[in-house]
């Protein structure tokens, strides 16, 4: 059964130096108070894992948290470039960053894989791409019925996925709606799991196109109102969509990264 | 006759390369607004389908990335993200496949990954893969929207993040890739298709007012033009207003 | 786009003598008029597909419709055994029935592989069982990264797949809630599909936990009110649980089964 | 002390087995019986999963099938069956599963496929498979509940419809199977459970009024008796008035 915890207690016991951790959202729902609390707590050597890495990954790659990046597209979702993740490929600051590139489809069915307790998926990918030379967890499966070769990719099982959802009840079953993108399969592959959620409350009232997490495929559930801002989640709030533009001017330069992360982590100048 | 400019005409050719009643894969950017303008003009059944899991999209507005809400409120229907690669895109249901690219070569690959021979120390690193290798493998036909210039028109890709003809006819048979890949390439200048005969990107439209030369040196190969070089229409009114409609709703 | 026709129509048009065909469902919203339809059009040498084999099937098999039984759990739920079922296997009656035999993870597996366009799947199943040594299309699978054995199943991709669900909207979107079972799998993984509903409506209100089929996704739509009794119809009915009791006496004997048969048919003593 | 057959007996020392804020993979019949008896007695946070999809199901009467709506209306979550299988089963989450038998032998294999020697020409044939080859391979551990007898209970089942402890001791360890397999049999005569030492059953518990010879005539192999022989409790009034009331609403 899930623990309802703070986020700093909940990022204390969950999140570990050198583990695998993935924040998951389709740009929906990210997990974006988590990212920084794990800033603040300077977690080190992590191996980032993510669809879609964002601005708040830009910042853990910036903060020098990470050490290596599992993704299959990384930006500023409508805006642009995420420059501290080009300044960790490209110069190595403020640490070496190895990566580890996918497609899509490629990481929905490694989290597929991770979720269901296999150690691989099968799918048609990465066909006539160069990906397969640069990755090596992509490699040829053969069908044993019909011979016809596929691609095959190892499961992901992060040691703690961290999602960010609307609601949870106080035996922590997690619901969200909307966009629910990749999430139910990051938590169901990760040994351990955090929620953080806008709000807690006596009943999850069914609603159209909401999932459910039961509590005990969970481990904890951590209550942080706009937690997810300045991503959507829907029903609670809006895309800041300013921030986002924002960003692409602090994070251009490591001078305006470091003082937005002086401000973030409480050092003085 | 109102004004329009050069990325207008770029969008307005892009949405009418889609038929009515047909379904479409939509990445963000340019895609996307050519394909929601289609949907409000000519195309009212055309099937929008985001890789966020979104099945039948209808915004009022252009989304702001592929999680916005209003994706999700005017769907058929939501699914999760592997669900959408694997029962929707995987088995060839989906007409056609809109993207975006970063850099384009003559056989149509597409390259969004990195600039630069050097993939560990890239000149440039771009944002990645995303959906496009497999979109570009299973819908049906692939349209690729960007705007011409050399350094994006290239001879040859840095890197293949979505494979277009190889390196040039019967390549995609040769890998059993099951859709048709790029038979459709729109830009600020006019429109490139395969040649028949050997897959090799042909300017075969150009827009209203661009020269032959201009776009010959906006491409990075020695472009072939087709023998029938036809001229885009320019944007009717009715396609102006619908697009900055949309352009402003979205503001 | 799915076309609105009628059962009779619908079945005509899509379910051919020798196809393979699927009437899905999981004791919920079994396809129980169309199955009725099927042998009133007399079709034959029909491979029949279906996790959970239950009445409706019974009535088939001892009509002679099917030469072929593809499948993981024949029984009356409830009740008991399908005496036409058992009749067919251990005396050939009316016909001789091959049977092809799978576990529920095998089929929903195989389903899923067919709606993804896979020709097949992979899971932890059948391990030490008399079953791949009974049935050709299980096979061992060794995972390219961990050198581990799996299981592997071939897709499962029906000439016709037919469910029941709750509403169509008049475009032919398919709406289903309660429990979905593999129906939506099992659709995708078709060449064609038809879909009976309860009842077709303006507009599909968006309701918690259903699901939506959109109509280019579906061949056919039939509106047919009670199309699935006597099994559940969420939101519609509950199961006649004694039309199931009922089944066992009726199909006991070929003496009994051959009456009602008549009368399903029309056909005058 | 109220009087009580044996086949409440049976349902209520399975139903005891199972500890409370545990999860459970419910088939329908005795299993479904013993596992709702047990959630509305000493197991409050007995979390119920049917092969149907329906996580958390909390029904206020037995469900007449897997399919009985009753199941999904009080579910926490209802998911579709591959991914109640793929996700939910498969993984190891669940902790018992909890399956009945037309054939059980000494090693705790269960037949459901066909009664006789012939696969192709039985002398009974049986529903299959259905959920328990995985339930039976991949929950931490398996309870079996069927009224003995020597049909039933037999030196080796026609047909491995289910995989228990194969041929003894260590086979499940080198075939791979993650879990325990059967750890504990309940019938309406007593409880029996693997030796430690070579995996075959033993009848360790005997219900009260039962002889130890009614369950070794009822048993088709040559059954050992456990050295500690322990007596099941009888049902208390509190027990038989949750079983009967629930029988009763199940009507």
């Amino acid at each position: 059964m899930a623990e309802l915890l703070s986020l700093k207690e909940a990022v204390a016991r969950l999140v570990h130096d050198g583990d695998t951790v993935a924040l998951e959202g389709f740009t929906h729902l990210i997990p974006v108070a988590a990212g920084h609390e794990i800033i603040r707590q300077r977690r080190t050597g992590l191996t980032l894992v993510r669809m879609t890495p964002d601005i708040v990954y830009d910042q853990l790659i910036g903060a020098g948290c990470a050490s290596k990046l599992i993704f299959s597209w990384g930006g500023n979702p409508g805006v642009g470039s995420l420059h501290r993740f080009r300044d960790a490929v490209q110069y190595e600051w403020p640490v070496p960053l190895e990566i580890e590139e996918h497609s899509h489809a490629g990481m929905a069915n490694r989290y597929v894989a991770g979720a269901s307790g296999l150690p691989f998926a099968v799918l048609r990918g990465y066909t006539g791409t160069d990906l397969p030379s640069r990755t090596d967890t992509i490699k040829p499966i053969t069908c044993p019925f019909t011979g016809e070769q596929l691609a095959a990719v190892p499961a992901l099982n992060p040691d703690v996925t961290i999602v960010h959802a609307q609601r949870a009840d106080r035996a922590g079953n997690v619901q969200i709606w909307g966009i629910t993108g990749v999430q139910k399969e990051a938590v169901l592959a990760a040994k351990r799991s955090l929620v953080t959620v806008e709000e807690v409350v006596d009943e999850l009232e069914p609603r159209p196109g909401a999932i459910v997490l039961p509590s005990w495929a969970v481990t904890a559930v951590a209550e942080v109102p706009g937690g997810a801002s300045p991503s959507y989640a829907a029903g609670y709030y809006e895309r800041d969509n300013d921030a986002y533009q924002a960003w692409d001017a602090i994070g251009r330069d490591r001078e305006s990264f470091t003082r937005w992360l002086d401000e973030l982590t409480g050092v003085k100048a | 006759m109102t004004e329009y400019t050069s990325d207008e005409m770029m969008s307005v050719a892009a949405a009418r390369a889609l038929g009515d009643g047909t379904s479409c894969f939509v990445g963000i950017g340019l895609p996307s607004t050519a394909a929601n303008l289609a949907r409000r003009g000519h195309a009212p059944n055309l099937t929008l389908i985001y890789e966020s899991g979104c099945l039948g999209a209808k915004p009022t507005r252009l989304p702001l990335s592929i999680g916005d809400g209003e994706l999700a409120d005017t769907a058929d229907a939501v699914v999760s993200v592997p669900e959408v690669f694997n029962y929707w895109l995987q088995p060839g249901r989906i007409d056609v496949g809109f993207l975006g690219a970063a850099q384009l070569d003559k056989f149509g690959n597409i390259n969004t990954t990195v600039i630069g021979p050097d993939y560990a120390n890239p000149k440039v690193r771009l944002p990645g893969a995303g959906g496009a290798p497999e979109i570009a493998a299973s819908c049906r036909e692939v349209f690729v929207v960007l705007r011409q210039n050399p350094r994006a028109f290239v001879e040859k890709v840095d890197f293949v993040t979505s494979f277009g003809h190889g390196s040039g006819k019967g390549d995609r048979e040769r890998l059993g890739l099951p859709g048709a890949g790029p038979t459709l390439v729109v830009t600020d200048l006019g429109l490139m298709r395969p040649d028949p005969e050997t897959s090799e990107l042909t300017l075969t439209e150009l827009h209203p007012g661009v020269e032959v030369d201009q776009v010959v040196e906006a491409t990075g190969w020695k472009l072939k033009v087709a023998g029938d070089l036809g001229t885009t229409p320019a944007p009717t009114e009715a396609e102006l207003r619908i697009l900055r409609d949309l352009k402003r709703a979205s503001a």
